[in-house]
């Protein structure tokens, strides 16, 4: 082990242009093996998880339901449906507190205890499916990116005929800091991801496949080398840099080239899954069952036993502060997903959902609160964007209403990965100016 | 050949009209809040300046001289300019209107523009051959127009600025202006013009 | 588990920070000043000293009376206004009566920056633009220079002219640079030479400057193309016409250029934010300075030539834009 | 003395010659109603009209498929100025003006977060729903403010906006502008306003507003006919109300106010309204 990180330093990693070098802070869990957390008393699916539309709920209040059983239905192809994380009660179909800062439609189920799956589930052989059943039976098990965006998987397993995919891209990266998730899923369960690859591989019909690893995880990169020999797949250890998990910015770094601006990885021939859906995919598959589970790390200097944790979507982020021990100080922040582009909770009252790769709490004293002050046009964001915008021109022509100008400057090609906030000796909130321009620019656009 | 160049330099540079000779302010000041708008305005000064100095060179040598009317300069050279700016407006406002829409009230503003006037007569005054008018015509304009575009850009940023209610619009424009011309002032010498 | 009050912080991400300020950036560039004012005041004793106080102390308290009359919090503690001060005094020569110094820092801090709205806010450097300010209008005051008196030597401070102004003086006068002028490079470098305060010291300047690219606070752009483009030009006058014209290493050593490259001309706020804007703004400060060097009225052109940029950054911003990932060179 | 004469004379003729065949070959068809439409526009460009400018305005007026009271800045004077140019029956707007109808600064209404980053609603609305607790309440960032052409909005040290009733034009922008609809267009003549935005129930506004419309239906009882309970919130019927200020008193939380008697506390503006033409 040692000597593959020895090696993996005096190589010439590859990466992209830009971006930081945050301190990555994983120490405090990356060497905890996954654990199951305790089955909650009450779950709360909310119905929104994904990008898309919304699932429709397509149960009633009072039904019994099972481990894995649909409780909302995918609306449009865009959409994926949900499932009972557990066996027993629907107890409520009602708005409640949801991740995004609203209050969302859910389906609230009370657990019977006896966790038990649905009867219809069965595991299926690949072998005698077509590609078009398994897109199909991924779409119907509400598999979605896992690194954080929650596209539906199914999506871009099916590239319209003329986009040819021709190189897979695993996504085992995490460059978020604090969070190891993934990191611990490709050390304790590399076979699901692998069978997930084959999968994919298969659908896609691709010659080249690659699973792209920062080199801060040589344990990793080492256990998936070894298994990945004689396969087609590649393993690739790529330069500690954020946001080299960023969908374009791997794809640079992997395949050398772009993603066209305002176009999908498909246009260059590239698709680009999470190693975590990989595995979803392959459970939906080989054991026939549904998303209703995931690794998420819960983390941060105000937790008193960082974990990973293995957890049902609905449980409420209470409960995994107590299954990791409780608080060991009061939270000045609760983040849910990792400190460069996670969303901040007002409390511990809502669901973790299928997008939830973390939950970061950080003391009062972590929370970066020296005041903004004027741009002192120091380019430090001009050099951090890996998307090569000018942060500071955008952000000062969105904050002025200037929206015409913002876009001029490319403000949409931005994907608010934080570097440029996070550099920033002013402390300007430039990723959240940013979004404010885009968003007026996206509802300019549908005005005209 | 060289003299064409020296006489080019220096009325972009070393005798910019705006910055050193101070003529044309009131364009300067008036269209430079956008690049683009100043980009145009240059334009057409360029070209008013160009063709003025032609006319006004042929009615200074063929028709003022031979009859012994150079007392009448002034007048028949702002005739002539007048026209001439008339001509150009239409034409703009026919062919891009977007262009006029920007130029706005400065076009008929060259008519009486003293940069033009003061650049005929300049040119007379220098004893320019028509040659030597013409590039001269060429460098002040140009002169004009990077005056006009280096001051266009530093009135955008300062849009984004947090400048002091007091001297937001033409003050801050007129501090500016100040220091630009202090800048240009490090030419001087450069060449004999 | 516990209760979670209204005690939450909540924004938008990132959630995290690298920790650089404003202030610790511009305090790493006061440090970075302090062995070039050593040097200075080595070579010209107190009056140097006098001058450097004089500047800073006017310029900390220019802004603090601009910022108390306008009603806006007092952020002298910031250091910016400090570095105007240090700047503008290494800009001065030593022997610059007190009035000039305290005048030029009124104009650095009114006109150069507070106008405009303050920190971040000037198009041009304010140091700059009072010692530009000051020569125009005090040529007599601004351009007596006096020969080095280390401390401790006895000397006193003798009025002679500048390796610059010497060669410009000998060309006009006989069309022949002057031979000795070439022979004291050394001591150019170490700063044993008539100047203002402190452009005297390539050494000491430099040393600064390093720890500024250790700190990254400086990038090489901007520094590298206006060293790059003067030695380029100079020097190809020099292959030229040797007699004439001076070395680049000449050109290097004399004059305010390290001081420029280094200091002024990498100033944040007035120069471009694009890799490549720095480079050109770096390029044209140096065809601008051998321009004015040798074919200007005056004998020295890092100044007007800095400024002369600074007045284009605003375009060279607009025009120079990084290529956005994704988007092919040459369509929007 | 002839030559002066003839030369000058001569070059004119060969100008006014060009100009008037460049006149023929290059004319624009200009609707000169237009360019009287633009100039009796106010020209501030607000763009409250909805066109960009009083440019687009006035050309869209002269294709006659827009009203002619679309200009809140330019009042009924424009209005009937624009009828003349265009040969239409005037149908002068009445005068509307914009009103902050919340009382709910940080002192008064809870503060449910530290919120940390833009000064700006629209933004701070998008983490978590708004720093206050109240959905509806003011969140005090000063967006309107900045978007307010006139400089007719003020922000209270607390951190309300309160809006000048001379100086508001009825443009809209702020309406526009406010991420929680808490700015409500209102007849110029109507000073009496409940100054609340929430539509929750009694005991969940007193949680967390001091000053929140608790629905009591105190006022309606008082004044019938010029109050209106919907949903817990009572609102004023401007159509009716006359005698609106005979409930002020009333009012358990205080949140129904005359500006003809004062502008909500913290802020600076004088209320300077001739007395009311019934309170005599």
């Amino acid at each position: 082990m040692c000597a593959a990180h020895d090696r993996l330093t005096e190589m010439k990693l590859k990466t992209f242009a830009g971006g930081i070098h945050p301190p990555d802070n994983k120490q405090w869990s990356a060497h905890k093996a996954i654990e199951d957390c305790p089955l909650p008393a009450e779950l709360i699916v909310p119905l929104a998880q994904h990008i898309g539309a919304p699932a429709v709920p397509c149960v009633a209040v009072g039904q019994q339901v099972f481990k894995g059983q649909e409780i909302g239905s995918a609306k449009g192809f865009v959409s994926v449906p949900v499932h009972a994380p557990t066996s027993g009660e629907v107890v409520a179909v009602e708005n409640r507190p949801h991740p995004w800062g609203t209050s969302l439609p859910a389906i609230v189920i009370r657990a019977d205890g006896e966790d038990c799956w649905s009867p219809e589930l069965e595991p299926a052989d690949p072998g005698e499916l077509s590609p078009e059943e398994i897109v199909e039976k991924v779409r119907q098990a509400g598999v979605v990116g896992m690194g954080g965006a929650a596209f539906p998987a199914h999506v871009k397993m099916s590239p319209p005929p003329e986009k040819q995919i021709h190189t897979l891209i695993f996504n085992g990266v995490e460059c978020e800091p604090y969070l190891t998730a993934d990191h611990r899923m490709m050390l304790e369960e590399p076979e699901r991801i692998l069978q997930g690859v084959a999968l994919l591989q298969f659908v896609l019909g691709v010659e080249r496949v690659v699973i792209g690893i920062e080199a801060n995880k040589p344990d990793a990169i080492a256990l998936l080398t070894e298994m990945c020999a004689g396969t087609p797949v590649e393993v690739i250890p790529l330069e500690v840099k954020y946001p080299q998990g960023a969908e374009k910015q791997l794809i640079a770094a992997v395949a050398g080239r772009e993603v066209p601006s305002g176009g999908l990885p498909m246009d260059i021939g590239v698709a680009v899954h999470n190693v975590s859906t990989a595995a979803a995919i392959s459970d939906a598959i080989l054991d026939g069952r549904p998303l209703i589970e995931r690794i998420c790390t819960v983390t941060g200097p105000a937790i008193r036993e960082p974990k990973n944790l293995r957890i049902r979507i609905g449980t409420l982020l209470s409960h995994l502060v107590d299954a990791c021990g409780g608080l060991a100080e009061e939270p000045g922040k609760i983040v849910l997903g990792g400190p460069m582009m996670g969303f901040t909770q007002l409390g511990f009252d809502v669901p973790a959902t299928r997008g939830t790769s973390g939950l970061l709490l950080l003391r009062h004293e972590d929370v970066p609160l020296h005041p903004e002050g004027p741009c002192i046009r120091c380019a430090r964001c001009v050099q951090a964007c890996p998307m090569n915008l000018l942060p500071t021109t955008i952000g000062a022509y969105a904050r002025r209403d200037l929206i015409s100008e913002a876009a001029e400057y490319r403000a949409l090609d931005c994907i608010e990965c934080g570097s440029c906030g996070y550099v920033c000796p002013a402390a300007i909130p430039l990723v959240q100016a940013i979004r404010y321009g885009k968003a007026a620019i996206l509802a300019k656009k549908r005005k005209a | 050949m060289t003299d064409l160049l020296v006489i080019l330099v220096s009325a972009i540079f070393v005798n910019n009209f705006v910055l050193a000779r101070f003529l044309g302010i009131c364009p300067f000041l008036g269209v430079s809040k956008k690049v683009e708008t100043a980009l145009g305005m240059g334009m057409a000064v360029t070209f008013v300046m160009t063709v003025a100095t032609v006319v006004t060179w042929f009615v200074q040598y063929f028709v003022l001289i031979p009859f012994g009317i150079e007392y009448l300069q002034t007048i028949a050279f702002i005739l002539v300019i007048a026209s001439l700016v008339q001509l150009v407006e239409m034409v703009i406002q026919k062919v891009s209107p977007v262009l006029y829409q920007s130029l706005g009230i400065f076009l008929p503003l060259i008519t009486t523009n003293c940069a033009v006037l003061g650049l005929a007569v300049l040119n007379i005054q220098k004893d320019y051959s028509f040659l030597e008018g013409v590039v001269f015509a060429i460098g002040a304009a140009l002169g004009f127009t990077l005056a006009l575009v280096l001051f266009a850009g530093l009135r955008e940023r300062l849009e984004l600025c947090a400048v002091p209610q007091s001297f937001r619009g033409t003050a801050i424009a007129l501090v500016t202006a100040g220091l630009l011309s202090l800048a240009f002032m490090g030419f001087a010498g450069l060449v004999k013009g | 588990m516990s209760k979670v009050g209204q005690q939450l912080y909540l924004s938008s991400s990132p959630h995290i920070h690298s920790g650089e300020t404003t202030v610790k950036v511009m305090r790493a560039v006061l440090y970075s000043l302090v062995p070039a004012c050593a040097v200075a005041v080595y070579f010209f004793g107190l009056s140097a000293l006098l001058v450097l106080l004089l500047a800073t102390v006017g310029c900390l308290a220019t802004e603090a009376v601009c910022q108390r009359l306008m009603g806006q919090p007092v952020t002298i503690a910031d250091g910016s206004a400090a570095i105007t001060g240090v700047l503008l005094a290494l800009n001065l020569p030593p022997t610059s009566p007190w009035w000039l110094t305290l005048l030029g820092a009124v104009i650095a801090i009114v006109i150069g920056k507070q106008v405009y709205g303050g920190l971040g806010s000037n198009p041009f450097n304010p140091a700059l633009v009072a010692r530009v300010v000051l020569l125009i209008s005090f040529p007599v005051q601004m351009t007596t220079w006096s020969a080095p008196a280390p401390l401790g030597s006895g000397l006193d401070l003798v009025t002679t002219a500048t390796p610059l102004g010497a060669w410009k003086n000998a060309v006009m006068l006989t069309g022949q640079a002057p031979v000795e002028l070439q022979g004291g490079l050394t001591q150019y470098f170490l700063g044993n030479m008539p100047g203002c305060i402190g452009e005297v010291s390539a050494l000491a300047l430099l040393l600064g400057a390093a720890y500024l690219l250790y700190r990254r606070i400086l990038t090489w752009h901007i520094p590298a193309a206006f060293v790059g483009s003067v030695v380029l030009l100079s020097g190809l006058f020099w292959l030229v016409n040797p007699a004439k014209y001076p070395s680049p290493v000449f050109h290097l050593l004399t004059g305010g250029l390290v001081l420029g490259a280094f200091y002024m001309a990498t100033d944040m706020v007035t120069t471009p934010v694009s890799t490549r804007g720095m480079l050109v703004f770096g390029a044209g400060c140096g065809l601008l300075t051998v321009l004015i060097r040798l074919f200007g009225g005056y004998p020295e052109g890092v100044s007007f030539a800095i400024l002369l940029m600074n007045a284009a950054t605003p375009l060279i911003d607009r025009y120079l834009r990084p290529r956005t990932f994704g988007v092919q060179a040459g369509k929007g | 003395m002839l030559a002066a004469i003839l030369s000058l004379g001569f070059i004119g003729m060969i100008a006014a010659f060009a100009l008037g065949l460049a006149a023929k070959k290059f004319a624009v068809e200009v609707d000169p109603r237009e360019l009287a439409a633009l100039e009796s526009l106010p020209g501030v460009n607000c763009g409250a009209c909805g066109f960009p400018g009083c440019a687009g305005y006035a050309k869209a007026l002269v294709s006659g498929t827009v009203d002619l009271n679309l200009c809140p800045p330019g009042g009924a004077d424009v209005v009937v100025k624009l009828a003349r140019i265009l040969g239409v029956e005037a149908s002068a707007a009445a005068r509307e003006i914009a009103v902050v109808v919340c009382q709910g600064d940080n002192r008064r209404a809870q503060v449910r977060y530290h919120y940390l980053g833009l000064e700006d609603c629209t933004a701070a609305q998008r983490i978590a729903g708004g720093p206050k607790t109240c959905p509806g309440g003011c969140l005090g960032l000063g967006s309107c403010q900045r978007s307010c052409p006139f400089d007719a909005i003020e922000m209270t040290a607390d951190g309300l906006a309160v809006i000048s009733r001379e100086k508001c034009t009825g443009c809209r922008k702020c309406v526009a502008v406010c991420p929680r609809n808490v700015i409500r267009m209102t007849p110029y003549d109507a000073t009496v306003h409940v100054l609340c935005n929430s539509h929750d129930k009694g005991a969940v506004v007193r949680k967390y507003c001091q000053v929140g419309c608790i629905g009591c239906h105190i006022c309606q009882k008082t004044v019938p006919g010029a109050y209106k309970v919907d949903n817990f919130l009572a609102t004023v019927v401007y159509e009716h109300s006359a005698d609106a200020d005979e409930a002020i008193a009333k009012c358990p939380t205080k949140c129904i106010r005359d500006f003809t008697t004062g502008y909500p506390d913290g802020s600076s503006l004088t209320p300077a309204v001739p007395e009311k033409p019934h309170a005599a």
